[in-house]
C-alpha cells in the first residue's frame, strides 16, 4: 500500500494532537501550530488527491488490529481528498481574514482555546469525511457540534451565549435522532461499517422484510441531518449564531460545518442505504419540498433583515435550500451540482462574512444596512470582495455561484418527472430574489455618504496597506471562485467519479 | 430635353421658394414679400400650364425601396384638378395681398402658401399610389400652419384637431397601401383598377375591409361623415383666403384620393353591389343631410360656410359611390364648380371681416349697401352652388340625379335625387339671406351712418372672376363636360 | 402488533422514553429541564442499545473462572457503543451546564425566551 | 483579417475606459481627445470587420461540456456591431459638452466607454452563454451609469433596473438551460439548434420554455409589463438615456430576442404556435401601451423612454412574425428607431442643457431661439410618426409588408396596432414640436431671451442624425436588401 494512503489517518490525527498540544500553548505559538496545521493537512490531501485522481477508485484502512467487520475502518476516494482540500482551503482562508478582528473581539487569555477548537473542529471535519463507521461518524458529529458551539461562544457576550444555546439544543435534538437511527440500523443489519451494511440492506430489501423499521431509520437519520446542517424549517438557530459570533467562526461555521453534516448524508444515502432506496422512499420527496421552500425563504427573510451579518447568514439558508432541493431531485446530476454547491457555497459564503465584517468595520461597527453608506470607498479590497461575492451569488458567468446554477437547471431539465419546472420556477424566482437583496446591499456600499456624516458617525477609512493580510485573504478568495467558476470541468469529473466509488 | 422634366420644376420651384421666403431675411420687406409670391404664383401658374397643355407624359423621380418610387404621371384626372388648383390658388393669393395685411407674420403665410401650391401640383401629376400618400401627408403638414396662423388658442386647438382628424385618415390610407401592395399588380393609378385576382382570391373579405378603411381614409379630408368634425373647426379659424383654398382644393384632395382609389386601383368593379358601397352611399348621404342642416342652424358666416362644404364634398363623394358615368360625371363637374364657388364665397367673407370685422350672420343687415360689389358676387356664387339654372351647381347636380336614378340601385336611385333635392333647398335657406337682408335691410336701418365699405381692387378682381366663372361655367358646361366624360369613359 | 409489543416491550420502553425527552428538549423554556431532557432521550437510546445487546441467560463478556466460550457471553459491541454514548453525553451535558450557568449569571433567570427578550432590550 | 481583431475590438474600449480615472490628464481637452480617440480606433476596428464580412468562431474561454465564450461574425453581429459603432463617437462627442457640469465624469466616462465594449461582446457573441455573459455584464457596468447623479431617485431607478435586468436574465438562463440539453449546441445558427428527436412529446414544454426566455430577455426590451423600469432609468444623464436606454441596451434586448427566436428556438419550431400568439399579443399590447403613456407624460425624457418602450415593440412585433421578411422589418425599424430616437434624446438633451428645463409646457417659443436644434427635433419627430421619406416610413413599411405577407390574421391587427401608434407618435411629437414653433399668441419671448443653441459639439451629433434619418429614409434600398439577406442567412 503506498504511503500517501496513510494521509487520511495522519491528517485526523496530527489537527487532533495540534488541538491538544496547543492547550498549553500561548495564544500565538497556538495561532501558527493552528496556521501549520492546516497547510500541511491541506497539501497531504492534495496529495492524496492527485495519487486517488491517477490511482483511480478508492481504499479502505484498517484502524488498529481487527479487521472487518470487527475493526474501525476509514475510506477515502478522490471525492474525499477533494472534500478535504477545499475544507483546508477555505478554513485557513477564513482563519487569515478573521486573524486581526478575533485579536480584538476575542481577549488573550481565550485564544489558544480558539485555536484548540478549530483544530478539533477540523479534525471532525476530517473523520465525518473519511470514516467508513457510522459510530465514529456519530462522535465525531458530536465532537464536531461541541467545537462549533465553542466557536461561537468565543466572543463572549450574551448574544453569542445564547445563540451558543439555541445551536447546541437544535443540533442535540439533530444528534439524538441520527443515534436512534443509527443504532436501529445497526439493530437491523447487525453491522456499523457502511459497506457491511449496505449488503445487509440489500438483502432486506429483496426478503422484503423489516420495510417499515428500515423506512423510520431513513427519515430518522436524514431529519437529525438535516437539523444539523440548518435546511428550512429547522434554522431558526442559525442566523444569530452565524450573525453574532466572531467573523471567523461565522465563515466557518456557515461554510464548513453545516457542510460537513451534508456530506456525511451524502455518504450515508450512497454507501450505507444506497440511492435507488433512497428514491424509492418518500423521504427525498420531503427533502425536495423543504428545500424549495428554504430557497424562497431564506432569500425573503435576508431581503427583511436590515443587519448585514444575519442578511448573509439568511441566504445560507438559501443555498442550503438549493442543495438539499439538489438532492430532492433525486437524479446523479442533481446530487453532483449539490456537491459542487457545497464547495462554491463554501468559497462565497465565508468571502461574503470576510469582506462584510470589513465594510462593517468602517462603518463605526455598526452592522446596520444603512451604516453602510459608501463603506465601498472607505475599505475598497472589503468591496471587492463583497461584490464578487454577490455576483457569484446572483450567479454571473466566470464566477462559481453560475456554474452551480447551470448545473441544477440542468439536473432540473434532465430530470424525468413533474419535479422539473418547478425548480426552474423556483430557481429564477430565487435568483431574483438573491439580486435584490446582495444587488440592493453593493449599491448601498458604492453610493458615496455626505462628509459631515463620516465626521459625526466616526466612520474611518482603511488603505490595503495598512491591512495586507487581509487584503492578501480577499484576493485569494476571488481568486478560488473564479477558479471554481471557469475550470469547473475537472472538479466536476472528480465528483462524478468519486459518486461512482461510492455507489 | 425630355420635357417631362417640366414636372419637377412646376412641383419643386414654389416649393423652395416658399422655404426660401421662409427662411430669407430679405423678405420681412412687406413688398418685396409681396412681388416675389405673386412672380413665383403666376410662374408657377405657368408652368403646371405647360405640364397640362404637354401631352401624356410620365417621370421616376426617385426609388426608394422596391414598390416605394416617387412617380409622376400626367393623366386627365391630373390635369383637371392641376388647372383647377392654379387658377384658385392665383386669385386666392392675389386676394390675400391685400387681406393679410390686418394679420401678422405674412412671411410665414405667404411662405407656406407656395409650399402647398408646389404640394398640391404633386398631388394632381401623381402617378402612383406612394406618391400620392407622400404628397397628401406632406400637404396635411404644410398646410398646418395657414390653419393655426393666427396662433390664437382655438386656431392651435383646431390645428391639432385637423393634424389629427388628417392623420388618423392618412394611416387608414396607409393600411390600405400596405395591402395593395400585396394585392395589386401595382399600385401606378391604372383606368379600372389593378387588382391581381389571383393573389386576392381567397381574401376578398379582407380586401373589401381594406377598401372601405381607405375610402372612409380619405373621406376624412373631404369631410364625410362620421369623420368631418374637424372641418367645421379647423376651416373657419385660418385667415379667408386660406379657408378659401382649404374649402376649395385641399377638401378636394381627399376627393381625388377617394377616385384615384376606387377607379385607378381597386377598381370598381371589385366593390359594386357589395357592403362597401352601400355603407359609403349611407354615409354620404348622411352628410349630404346633416352637413346642411348644420350649415343652416349656424350663425357664424364662415363657420356656416364650412358645413355647406361639408355637404356640398359628400354630393361628390356621392356620385362615386354610385359608380355610374353619369354620376361620376356630375362629381367631378361639381369638384370644379364645387371649388370656384365655395372659395368665391369665403374670399367674399374674408372680404366683409377684412373691412367691417363683422363674423355672425345676423350683423350683416345691410351689409349689401355698404360693399355691393362683393355681396354680388356673394350672391352668384350662392345661387350657384343652390343650383339655380343656368348656373353651375345645377349643372353637376342634374348629372348627379340623372346618374342616381340610372343606376338601379334599389333605394339609393330615388332617395339619393331626394336628398340632393333636400338639402339644395337648405343651401338657399342658409346662404341666401345674406343676400337678402343685405340689400333689404328693411325699414329701421339708417341710411345716414350708411359708408362705402368696398374693399380694394386686388380684393373684388378675384372675387369677381370667380363668381364670373361660377356662372358662365354654367351656361357653357360643353368642353368642360366632353373632357369630363373622356376621363370617365376610361375608368367605366 | 399486540404481542411484538410484549415480546420486546424493552424496545418500547425506550422509544416512549425518547419521545419524552425529545419533547422535553424542544419545548421546556426552561434550561435546565431541557437538559434533564436531553439526558433522558440519551438514556432512552442507551437502553435500546442494551436491550439490544443481551441474549436472555448470558452474562456480561468479562472472562472469569475461564469460561471462554463465545456461547456464554452476550453481545460486547452495544455495551460498547453505550459506554461511548455516555460519555459524549456527558461531555455534552457538562457544556450545556456551563452554558447556563453563564446565561444564568448575566440574566438571573433560566428561561430562554425571557432571555432572547432581554438581548432584544440590550440591542446588542 | 485576424479573428484576434474580436477581442481587440472588445477590450479596446473596456481596458481604455477602465484607465480613464487613473490617467493624469493635465486638461480636460486632453482627457476628450484620448476619449474620443478611443471610440473612433474601436469603431474603426469594428467597421472593418464587419466590412471583411463574416468569420468563423473562436473560442476564447472554455468552462463546462459545451459552455465557452466565443465570438464569430453573421449578419446579426454586422448589423448590430456597425450601428453601435457608427452611434458610439457621435455620442461620446455630445457628452463631452453635456457632462460637463454633472460633475466626476471620468468615473462617467469610464463606464460609458466600457459599456461600448460590452455591446460590441453582445455583437459579436457565438452562443448563447457569451450572449448571456456579456448581457449580464452589461446591465452592471449600465447601472453605475443610470445611478450617476446618486440623488434618491437615480438610486431607486438604478436598483429596479438592476432587479429587473437580472432577474430577466434568470429566465433567460432556463432557456439557456434547456437549449443544452435539447439542441445540438448553443451556437447561433440561423433557423434554430434544437434537436427534434431529444424533444420528443416535450413541445409544449419548450413553448413554454421560450417564452419564459423571450420575457426575460424582453425585459431589457422592455416589453409590457416589464417596462417600468425604462422610464424610471431617466433619471440618467441623457447622452446615457439617448445612448444606452434608447439604442444600446434596449436594443441588446431586442437583439437577444431576435437570436433567440430565429438562431436558436428557430421559427420552424415557434411559427402558428400558441406561444407566438402569446408573445405576438404582448408585442402588440406594448406598442399601444407605451404610446398612450407617452401621451399622458409631460417630462420630455420620460415621454422619449415611453415611446421607446412602444417602438422596441415594433421591433418585436416584427421578430414575433416569425418569417425571414419580418425580421427584415425588425432589423430595417432597429437601425432607423435608433437614428430617430437618439437624434430626439439628444435634442431633449440639449434643450435641458441649454435651459435647464425639462417639462413639455416649458418648451413654448423654444423653436426660435433653438432653430438647430427643434428642426432636428421636428426631422426625428416626422420620422417617428412614419412621414414618408423619412426613416420611420421605410422600416414600417417593412414591417406592415410583413405582417400582410404572413397572412397571418393577428399580424393584420398588428398593422392596426402599428398605425394607431403612429397616430398617437404624432400627437404626442408634434404637440411638442407645435408648442416649440406656435408657442401661441399671447407669448412673450423676451422671457427665453437668453436660450440658444448649443456649440457645435453638441449639435455636429443631432445634424448628423437627422441627416441619418433622410438618408435612411430616401436610399434605403441597399440597407433593405442586406437585411434580406441577413434574415435569408446568406451571411
Amino acid at each position: 500500500m503506498a504511503f500517501v494512503q496513510n494521509v487520511p489517518f495522519f491528517s485526523i490525527m496530527i489537527s487532533m494532537f495540534s488541538g491538544i498540544v496547543s492547550s498549553v500553548l500561548p495564544g500565538k505559538a497556538a495561532k501558527w501550530l493552528n496556521t501549520a496545521a492546516i497547510t500541511v493537512i491541506g497539501v497531504m490531501s492534495a496529495c492524496l488527491l492527485g495519487y486517488m485522481i491517477d490511482v483511480g477508485g478508492s481504499y479502505t484502512f484498517m484502524m488498529g488490529h481487527f479487521p472487518a467487520p470487527w475493526g474501525n475502518e476509514i475510506r477515502a476516494g478522490a471525492l474525499e481528498a477533494a472534500m478535504a482540500l477545499a475544507f483546508c482551503v477555505v478554513m485557513l482562508l477564513s482563519m487569515l481574514g478573521g486573524r486581526k478582528k478575533l485579536d480584538d473581539e476575542v481577549e488573550k487569555s481565550k485564544h489558544n482555546i480558539y485555536y484548540i477548537l478549530t483544530d478539533l473542529l477540523l479534525s471532525s471535519l476530517l473523520a465525518l469525511i473519511y470514516t467508513n463507521d457510522l459510530f465514529t461518524a456519530y462522535v465525531f458529529v458530536e465532537i464536531n457540534t461541541i467545537s462549533a458551539c465553542g466557536l461561537i461562544m468565543i466572543r463572549q457576550n450574551g448574544r453569542t451565549i445564547e445563540a451558543a444555546v439555541r445551536y447546541m439544543i437544535m443540533s442535540l435534538l439533530g444528534s439524538g435522532l441520527l443515534l436512534m437511527g443509527i443504532c436501529m440500523l445497526y439493530d437491523l443489519t447487525g453491522h456499523l461499517l457502511m459497506s457491511n451494511i449496505k449488503e445487509q440492506v440489500a438483502s432486506i430489501m429483496e426478503t422484503g422484510t423489516y420495510r417499515i423499521p428500515l423506512s423510520i431509520t431513513i427519515g430518522l437519520i436524514t431529519v437529525g441531518l438535516s437539523i444539523k446542517s440548518a435546511l428550512f424549517p429547522f434554522h431558526s438557530w442559525l442566523p444569530d449564531a452565524y450573525g453574532y459570533s466572531t467573523v471567523s467562526s461565522a465563515a466557518m461555521l456557515s461554510s464548513l460545518v453545516s457542510k460537513g453534516y451534508i456530506f456525511l448524508l451524502i455518504k450515508i444515502f450512497y454507501r450505507v442505504i444506497g440511492f435507488d432506496i433512497i428514491c424509492e422512499s418518500k423521504i427525498i420527496n420531503v427533502l425536495f419540498v423543504f428545500g424549495l421552500c428554504g430557497m424562497i425563504f431564506g432569500s425573503v427573510s435576508a431581503i427583511m433583515e436590515k443587519d448585514v451579518r444575519r442578511m448573509i447568514a439568511f441566504s445560507s439558508v438559501a443555498q442550503i435550500g438549493y442543495i438539499y432541493m439538489g438532492f430532492g431531485l433525486g437524479t446523479t446530476e442533481g446530487v453532483v451540482a449539490s456537491i459542487f454547491h457545497i464547495l462554491a457555497h463554501s468559497a462565497t459564503k465565508s468571502l461574503l462574512f470576510i469582506s462584510a465584517i470589513g465594510l462593517t468595520d468602517v462603518s463605526a461597527g455598526s452592522r446596520s444596512f444603512f451604516a453602510l453608506t459608501g463603506a465601498g470607498y472607505r475599505n475598497k479590497i472589503a468591496g471587492v470582495g463583497f461584490t464578487v461575492g454577490s455576483l457569484s451569488m446572483v450567479g454571473i458567468p466566470v464566477f462559481a455561484g453560475f456554474v452551480s446554477k447551470i448545473l441544477f437547471a440542468e439536473a432540473a431539465v434532465l430530470h424525468p418527472n413533474i419535479k422539473m419546472l418547478p425548480t426552474l420556477i423556483v430557481l429564477a424566482i430565487s435568483t431574483i430574489l438573491n439580486a435584490i437583496y446582495f444587488m440592493k446591499t453593493v449599491i448601498r456600499i458604492y453610493v458615496p455618504e455626505k462628509k459631515s456624516v463620516i465626521a459625526e458617525k466616526g466612520y474611518t477609512t482603511v488603505t490595503m496597506s495598512r491591512q495586507k493580510l487581509y487584503t492578501v485573504t480577499i484576493i485569494l478568495f476571488v481568486l478560488l471562485n473564479m477558479t471554481l467558476g471557469m475550470m469547473s470541468e475537472p472538479i466536476l469529473h472528480i465528483i462524478q467519479t468519486g459518486l461512482s466509488n461510492f455507489a | 430635353m425630355n420635357n417631362s422634366i417640366w414636372i419637377v420644376f412646376a412641383v419643386f420651384f414654389p416649393i423652395l421658394c416658399g422655404v426660401a421666403v421662409l427662411l430669407l431675411p430679405v423678405f420681412r420687406e412687406r413688398i418685396k414679400l409681396l412681388r416675389a409670391t405673386g412672380t413665383v404664383l403666376v410662374v408657377t401658374a405657368v408652368l403646371a400650364l405647360l405640364v397640362v397643355c404637354g401631352k401624356e407624359q410620365e417621370l421616376l423621380l426617385l426609388q426608394f425601396g422596391e414598390n416605394l418610387k416617387l412617380y409622376f404621371h400626367v393623366d386627365g384626372l391630373g390635369r383637371l384638378y392641376a388647372v383647377l388648383v392654379s387658377l384658385v390658388w392665383v386669385l386666392a393669393g392675389i386676394f390675400s395681398f391685400e387681406y393679410m395685411k390686418h394679420e401678422q407674420e405674412e412671411k410665414r403665410y405667404f411662405g407656406f402658401y407656395l409650399i402647398v401650391y408646389g404640394v398640391l401640383l404633386a398631388l394632381a401629376f401623381a402617378g402612383n399610389m406612394i406618391t400620392f400618400y407622400v404628397f397628401y401627408e406632406i400637404m396635411t403638414l404644410t398646410s398646418l400652419p395657414l390653419v393655426l396662423h393666427t396662433r390664437t388658442r382655438d386656431a392651435l386647438m383646431a390645428g391639432m384637431k385637423y393634424l389629427f382628424y388628417s392623420l388618423c385618415g392618412a394611416y387608414m390610407v396607409l393600411l390600405g397601401i400596405y395591402f395593395m401592395n400585396q394585392y395589386a399588380a401595382t399600385l401606378d393609378f391604372t383606368a379600372g383598377g389593378s387588382l391581381d385576382m389571383a393573389r386576392v382570391s381567397g381574401h376578398e373579405g379582407v380586401l373589401l375591409v381594406i377598401a372601405f378603411f381607405m375610402i372612409l381614409g380619405f373621406g376624412v379630408k373631404a369631410g364625410m361623415f362620421p369623420m368631418h368634425a374637424w372641418l367645421p373647426t379647423a376651416h373657419p379659424v385660418a385667415p379667408a383666403p386660406a379657408s378659401a383654398v382649404l374649402s376649395g382644393l385641399i377638401v378636394k384632395a381627399g376627393v381625388i384620393g377617394v377616385i384615384r382609389t376606387v377607379y385607378y386601383v381597386i377598381g370598381p368593379e371589385f366593390i359594386r353591389g357589395t357592403w362597401v358601397q352601400t355603407v359609403w352611399l349611407i354615409l354620404t348621404l348622411t352628410t349630404v343631410f346633416m352637413g346642411s342642416m348644420l350649415a343652416y342652424r349656424e350663425r357664424l358666416l364662415k363657420k356656416r360656410l364650412a358645413y355647406s362644404t361639408v355637404s356640398q364634398a359628400s354630393y361628390i363623394l356621392f356620385g362615386l359611390a354610385l359608380l355610374q358615368p353619369q354620376a361620376m360625371t356630375g362629381s367631378l363637374l361639381h369638384i370644379v364648380f364645387h371649388a370656384i364657388i365655395k372659395s368665391c364665397l369665403f374670399l367674399s367673407a374674408g372680404a366683409i371681416i377684412y373691412r367691417t370685422g363683422k363674423t355672425r350672420v345676423d350683423e350683416l343687415t345691410g351689409i349689401g349697401k355698404q360693399m355691393p360689389a362683393t355681396i354680388w358676387c356673394y350672391t352668384f356664387a350662392s345661387l350657384a352652388l343652390v343650383g339655380i339654372p343656368p348656373a353651375s351647381g345645377f349643372i353637376s347636380k342634374w348629372y348627379l340625379a340623372t346618374g342616381s336614378l340610372e343606376s338601379g340601385i334599389s333605394v339609393f336611385s330615388w332617395l339619393g335625387p331626394v336628398v340632393l333635392l333636400v338639402s339644395a333647398l337648405l343651401t338657399a335657406g342658409y346662404l341666401l339671406p345674406i343676400t337678402i337682408k343685405g340689400f333689404l335691410p328693411g325699414a329701421g336701418y339708417d341710411y345716414k351712418s350708411l359708408k362705402k365699405l368696398e374693399p380694394a381692387k386686388t380684393m373684388t378682381i378675384p372675387l369677381a372672376i370667380l363668381a364670373a366663372l361660377a356662372v358662365l361655367l354654367g351656361v357653357i358646361p360643353n368642353p368642360l363636360t366632353a373632357y369630363i366624360s373622356g376621363i370617365v369613359s376610361a375608368v367605366l | 402488533m399486540g404481542p411484538n409489543l410484549l415480546a420486546n416491550y424493552g424496545e418500547a420502553v425506550s422509544a416512549v422514553l425518547f419521545c419524552i425527552g425529545f419533547t422535553n428538549l424542544l419545548l421546556q423554556n426552561n434550561l435546565i429541564k431541557k437538559i434533564i431532557g436531553l439526558n433522558i432521550m440519551d438514556s432512552a437510546i442507551y437502553l435500546f442499545l442494551a436491550e439490544k445487546g443481551y441474549i436472555a441467560g448470558r452474562v456480561a463478556p468479562i472472562v472469569v473462572d475461564g469460561v471462554t466460550d463465545v456461547e456464554a457471553y452476550i453481545n460486547p459491541i452495544p455495551s460498547g457503543l453505550v459506554l461511548t454514548g455516555i460519555v459524549v453525553s456527558v461531555s455534552v451535558t457538562a457544556l450545556m451546564l456551563s452554558l447556563t450557568v453563564r446565561l444564568y449569571k448575566r440574566y438571573h433567570t433560566l428561561d430562554l425566551d425571557e432571555i432572547s427578550s432581554r438581548l432584544k432590550k440590550e440591542g446588542l | 483579417m485576424s479573428k484576434y481583431w474580436i477581442l481587440a475590438a472588445i477590450l479596446l474600449p473596456v481596458i481604455g475606459g477602465a484607465l480613464t480615472p487613473l490617467l493624469p490628464f493635465k486638461k480636460r481637452s486632453q482627457m476628450m481627445i484620448y476619449l474620443e480617440f478611443l471610440m473612433l480606433a474601436t469603431s474603426a476596428i469594428v467597421l472593418s470587420l464587419v466590412a471583411h464580412g463574416p468569420m468563423e468562431i473562436f473560442e476564447v474561454i472554455y468552462f463546462v461540456r459545451g459552455l465557452s465564450i466565443s465570438f464569430k461574425i453573421d449578419g446579426m453581429t454586422m448589423v448590430f456591431a456597425s450601428l453601435v459603432a457608427v452611434l458610439w463617437p457621435l455620442a461620446m462627442l455630445y457628452s463631452f459638452e453635456y457632462m460637463e457640469h454633472e460633475g466626476h465624469e471620468k468615473i462617467f466616462f469610464m463606464f460609458y466607454s466600457m459599456t461600448y465594449g460590452v455591446t460590441l461582446g453582445i455583437a459579436f457573441a457565438s452562443d448563447m452563454l457569451s450572449m448571456y455573459f456579456f448581457y449580464e455584464l452589461l446591465t452592471l457596468v449600465t447601472v453605475p451609469l443610470v445611478m450617476h447623479t446618486l440623488k434618491r431617485e437615480a438610486i431607486l431607478a438604478s436598483r429596479k433596473y438592476l432587479y429587473y435586468s437580472l432577474g430577466g436574465a434568470a429566465f433567460a438562463l432556463v432557456g439557456l438551460v434547456f437549449l443544452l440539453v435539447y439542441g445540438d449546441s448553443l451556437e447561433f445558427v440561423m433557423g434554430g439548434v434544437l434537436n427534434l428527436e431529444k424533444i420528443g412529446d416535450k413541445t409544449n414544454t419548450l413553448l413554454l420554455v421560450y417564452l419564459l426566455a423571450f420575457m426575460g430577455f424582453g425585459v431589457k426590451a422592455a416589453i409590457w409589463p416589464l417596462s417600468s423600469w425604462l422610464p424610471q432609468a431617466g433619471v440618467a444623464p441623457t447622452p446615457v438615456t439617448a445612448l444606452l436606454h434608447a439604442v444600446a441596451v434596449v436594443k441588446a434586448g431586442v437583439f437577444a430576442i431576435i437570436r433567440l427566436t430565429y438562431y436558436s428556438f428557430g421559427t420552424e419550431f415557434l411559427r402558428g404556435t400558441w406561444v407566438q400568439v402569446v408573445v405576438m399579443g404582448f408585442a402588440m399590447f406594448s406598442i399601444v401601451y407605451g404610446c398612450s403613456r407617452a401621451v399622458k407624460e409631460t417630462h420630455i425624457k420620460r415621454r422619449l423612454a415611453y415611446s421607446t418602450v412602444s417602438n422596441l415593440s415594433y421591433i418585436i412585433f416584427g421578430a414575433t412574425i416569425m418569417t425571414p421578411w419580418g425580421m427584415t422589418g425588425a432589423l430595417a425599424h432597429m437601425v432607423c428607431h435608433a437614428f430617430m430616437k437618439i437624434c430626439s434624446f439628444l435634442c431633449a438633451g440639449a434643450f435641458m442643457h441649454q435651459t435647464g428645463k425639462s417639462y413639455i409646457y416649458e418648451m413654448n417659443g423654444m423653436g426660435r431661439r433653438m432653430p438647430v436644434v427643434f428642426g432636428c427635433f421636428t426631422v426625428s419627430a416626422l420620422g417617428l410618426m412614419g412621414v414618408p421619406g423619412l426613416a420611420g416610413f421605410i422600416s414600417k413599411w417593412n414591417l406592415a409588408g410583413a405582417a400582410v405577407d404572413s397572412g397571418n390574421v393577428q399580424a393584420y391587427f398588428g398593422i392596426g396596432c402599428l398605425l394607431i401608434s403612429a397616430l398617437l407618435t404624432a400627437i404626442y411629437m408634434m404637440s411638442i414640436v407645435i408648442r416649440a414653433f406656435f408657442p401661441g399668441k399671447e407669448f412673450d419671448y423676451s422671457t427665453i431671451a437668453t436660450v440658444k443653441d448649443p456649440t457645435w459639439k453638441m449639435c455636429l451629433p443631432l445634424l448628423v442624425f437627422a441627416a441619418g434619418v433622410i438618408v435612411l429614409g430616401l436610399f434605403s434600398s441597399p440597407l433593405i436588401a442586406f437585411f434580406r439577406d441577413v434574415a435569408a442567412g446568406i451571411y
